[in-house]
């Protein structure tokens, strides 16, 4: 139980994880598969920042008063990664838009009937 | 009180995600990933990621929606009935959720302040940080001075992204792709 | 939407703050959350705003696409370009310390260049993004 | 300014395509893409003999000492690569102007360089850095240039291609970030060099072992380890001609690079090699994937397909050598790098050619036929080229081949031998295929008319070509750097 509740919040990266590929694989539509990569790649935030935290210390930025910070270097990265992933996102959403204009549908298997 | 409210948040995160898995809506989903991405904000905020959090707002829940809306406009909102072949995905995502579970196993406790990643590298950007970059936000100091050179990297990221999207959508004036189907339809038929 | 006045009058009236805040953000980054990457992002969801308001041509009119299409390229050559300074000046490639006499104030000038840089490309991108995906349901 | 080649190689490249963005003429971005190009191409000699003379170069970005900021590091390995990556973006991007016109809409043609540009400062960024985290930026840089470029080919397919690959590499990429997270987690640093350090001390090795095999996925899905190459055919046969050129000889390359960097220089190689099946595991998946994909490429009708099959088995070759895991199978992997990047630079510049005359038509089997009559100097140059494939003594592929059987050899591996060997009988049957179309068949009724391809284009590929057989006799820089890189793998990081 200790266990648990110590990683709770690798427990939930791991869900996170599991259910982005899942949806990923699983869903046929263009757009959904999109989504579930998005998940995916914000489990990742979670695993990156959530360790990177102290029971009573505060947000990085130093001030007077504070002396127990939480750890900044995480919250850099993940920075970089939340770009990275709009920015897949949007020429995702981009090759989907022509794909529907091209073929008429954003469901896999008709776009391979289609060919 | 701190750990207790990480731990609802992550709750609710988990249930909008088995809703979003659920729902065939597609419009639906846009809207549960806006949700997902503000509770992934608010836990960021809990954890001490103020930068992060505001720019998960934004992009995650701002930015993100936005074009997912501007996308759904423009195809089907809604999405086709599932392929009858759970099995195959369902064994991939317990594989990946597997390792990364065994991993976390032999990871440092959490709120540790003597694991690796509070004992080594950052502590610098903590004590000097302010000194040697005049920035009291440690975090803008590790983003634009020591890992700047990152951070240019990001920018070129966002670049590309743009100029990728104008290179997919922007319209031409003439229609190569019409003469184009008809040789992809030829074929198909050969 | 463009027919409503109520709408009208608050956009036309909320637009200039919402620009304010950007402009908050971006340069507040050094001492609170925020930098150039949010300021960017909110910076563009004004156009857009007005561009929902408005329509989507009185955002081109507003900022047209070709300046949108310069700034995106300029913002990565400002970042690029203070690391060009750093090695005109003796330093290493993006080396704030070498642009000004006393290292921290370079490290600043360096920081703001910076920043700059990010929050241009990255209003310039969103708002591409806003018009191609905009645009293309428009037309057609 | 030779001390900052390390900065400018990456950042000349990367500021070519918001300049190319900013002016928007097809004219200036050809020249940015060719001055780019070629500086990348002398600062890549410059480093390497400069690693030759003094060793490792650090190079520390901002003036931040590693690990607090990002470190640029040059080795043999690294330096190898680099001459290797910008050697072909010098021989393709400067001759691809009409192979893009021909392929690419006006208006659009300028941003197919920009992402050109991108793609290759991504690839030499991740080959040169020394930061696990930054290696992730400039992947995501090359993938998404890489998307959009073959996002942008003239056929239907290409979109469902560049979605397709857009997916695995996105996936890839996650799961790199995910191990590198792991890593960082255990050891506080990601500054590679130090990771490597400090993972020695670690005590609890599961996290660890998560981590290499989020890393071995993921890098995986980019090099397009079998089984999974799944993304890699389509991306190929549909991405306009010379981005295929380019890509089919860089970026896969990259990837395996980073694997070696990892699995060498970051892990405990003594941990992983004799704890884990590793070796077992690199073996099987590359041998399978020298079999299956050579025997899908003899029955492929499509000629561009037929190659990117070919591709994912000579990857095979390459990761076999990471599989048998001493000096001579590891030079063998290293060199076929380079080798294998100039043998399908060629084949598939001179493809774009094909395709040029043939205005937009796919290249099949038939399409081909006569082609020895009609394009006789593009014909022979894909001969020689396949030659190099197949692996004939006096082409670049024979050498590669002989230091694995060696390596082999060395470890008793008799049936790996023997594995090397049908697949080269496989290789010989699709070359053939290709042979008999192109000298043995008639040109079809309506064939295009007999010309050959656009002087420049012809002229890269045949100095390609001509790369294939130099580097078939004279080994000493191919073997030769090859050799000091992977001393410097077994040597592992001290």
């Amino acid at each position: 139980m200790t266990v648990l509740a110590a990683h709770y919040s690798h427990w939930v990266a791991i869900f996170l994880i599991s259910a982005g590929m899942y949806i990923l694989i699983a869903r046929g539509n263009l757009l959904k598969k999109l989504i579930g990569l998005g998940i995916l790649q914000t489990s990742v935030y979670l695993l990156y920042i959530a360790p990177g935290k102290l029971i009573g210390g505060t947000a990085p930025i130093v001030a007077e008063g504070f002396t127990l910070y939480s750890n900044p270097l995480p919250h850099v990265l993940i920075l970089t990664a939340i770009v990275v992933g709009v920015a897949t996102l949007a020429l995702g959403l981009a090759l989907v838009v022509r794909i529907r204009e091209a073929y008429g549908t954003i469901e896999e298997d008709e776009i391979l009937e289609r060919d | 009180m701190e750990a207790l409210i990480i731990h609802v948040l992550l709750t609710a995160m988990v249930v909008v995600i088995v809703a979003l898995a659920l729902t065939r809506n597609l419009f639906s989903v846009v809207v549960l990933s806006g949700i997902y991405s503000f509770l992934m904000a608010t836990v960021l905020v809990a954890l001490d990621a103020v930068d992060v959090a505001m720019t998960e707002a934004a992009v995650g829940a701002g930015v993100s929606t936005v074009l997912l809306l501007g996308a759904l406009q423009l195809v089907a909102s809604r999405e086709a009935k599932p392929l009858h072949r759970p099995f195959l995905p369902l064994v991939v995502a317990i594989a990946v959720g597997g390792v990364l579970a065994y991993g976390s196993l032999g990871l440092p406790a959490f709120s540790d302040p003597q694991a690796p990643i509070h004992t080594h590298v950052a502590p610098r950007y903590l004590n000097d940080g302010p000194r040697e970059t005049g920035v009291p936000n440690v975090v803008t100091a590790v983003l634009a001075s020591y890992r700047g050179y990152d951070t240019l990297g990001e920018t070129v990221v966002v670049f590309t992204a743009g100029a990728g999207v104008i290179a997919l959508l922007r319209r031409r004036r003439k229609r190569p792709e019409e003469k184009q189907r008809k040789t992809d339809k030829e074929e198909k038929k050969a | 939407m463009k027919d409503d006045i109520i709408l009208r009058v608050v956009a036309k009236l909320t637009m200039p703050f919402m620009l304010v805040f950007a402009l908050y953000v971006q340069f507040h980054g050094d001492f609170g959350p925020g930098g150039g990457f949010q300021a960017g992002v909110i910076g563009a969801a004004a156009i857009v705003f007005y561009a929902l308001i408005f329509g989507l041509r009185a955002g081109q009119r507003l900022v047209p696409e070709a300046v949108v299409e310069a700034m995106l390229a300029a913002g990565v050559l400002v970042y690029a370009g203070v690391g060009f300074a750093g090695l005109a000046l003796g330093g290493a490639y993006l080396d704030y310390f070498v642009l000004d006499h006393d290292p921290v104030h370079g490290q600043h000038r360096g920081i703001f260049w910076v920043e700059a840089g990010v929050a241009l490309t990255v209003s310039g991108v969103m708002l591409k993004l806003f018009y191609m995906f905009a645009g293309r349901g428009s037309a057609e | 300014m030779l001390e900052h080649a390390p900065a400018l190689l990456v950042v000349l490249p990367l500021v070519a395509a918001p300049l190319i963005v900013l002016v928007r003429r097809e004219a200036f971005a050809w020249l940015a893409t060719t001055a780019a190009s070629y500086a990348c191409l002398v600062l890549a000699v410059g480093l390497i003999t400069r690693v030759a003379d003094t060793g490792v170069i650090s190079y520390a970005m901002g003036n931040w000492a590693p690990p607090w900021g990002i470190e640029y590091r040059v080795d043999a390995l690294s330096a190898f690569v680099l001459l290797a990556v910008s050697l072909t973006a010098s021989l393709v991007a400067p001759y691809a102007q009409r192979s893009i016109a021909a392929e690419v809409g006006e208006d659009r043609r300028y941003l197919v360089y920009a992402m050109y540009c991108l793609c290759l400062a991504g690839l030499l960024g991740m080959t040169i850095t020394g930061d696990a985290f930054n290696l992730f930026v400039f992947l995501e840089i090359s993938s998404l240039a890489t998307y959009v470029l073959i996002g942008m080919g003239p056929r239907r397919k290409a979109l469902v291609a560049a979605y397709q690959y857009m997916l695995m590499g996105t996936v890839g990429a996650t799961f790199y970030v995910i191990g590198v997270g792991l890593l960082y987690l255990m050891t506080g640093t990601l500054n590679l060099v130090d990771m490597a350090q400090r993972l020695q001390a670690a005590e609890d090795l599961r996290p660890v072992l998560a981590a290499l095999a989020f890393i071995t996925v993921g890098i995986g899905l980019k090099l397009a380890l079998f089984p999974l190459h799944q993304w890699l055919p389509n991306a190929y046969a549909y991405g306009p001609s010379m981005a295929t050129a380019f890509l089919a000889a860089t970026a896969t390359k990259v990837s395996v690079y980073v694997l070696l960097r990892y699995y060498f220089l970051v892990f405990d190689p003594a941990a992983l090699f004799d704890r884990l099946p590793t070796r077992e595991l690199f073996i099987g998946l590359s041998v399978a994937a020298m079999i299956t994909a050579s025997l899908v490429a003899v029955f492929e009708q499509d000629v561009k397909r037929l190659f990117a099959y070919s591709s994912v088995a000579q990857i095979g070759y390459i990761t076999l050598g990471i599989g048998v895991d001493n000096l001579e199978s590891l030079t063998g992997s290293i060199a076929h790098l380079l080798n294998h990047g100039v043998t399908k630079g060629a084949i598939f510049v001179l493809l774009g050619g094909v395709a040029l005359r043939a205005a937009g038509a796919p290249i099949t089997m038939s399409s081909i036929a006569g082609l020895g009559r009609r394009m006789p100097l593009t014909a022979f140059g894909l001969v020689i080229a396949g030659l190099s494939l197949i692996g004939i003594p006096g082409t670049a592929g024979f050498i590669t081949k002989w230091y694995l059987i060696l390596g082999a050899i060395d470890r008793g591996h008799w049936w790996i031998v023997a594995a090397i060997l049908a697949s080269s009988l496989i290789a010989a049957a699709y070359v053939w295929r290709l042979v008999e179309a192109a000298y043995l068949r008639a040109p079809a009724a309506d064939a295009s008319p007999a010309r050959e391809a656009p002087l420049g284009m012809l002229s890269a590929a045949l100095a390609m070509v001509a790369l294939c057989v130099y580097f078939g006799f004279d080994t000493s820089y191919s073997i030769g750097g090859a050799r000091e890189a992977a001393e410097l793998l077994l040597k592992g990081q001290q």
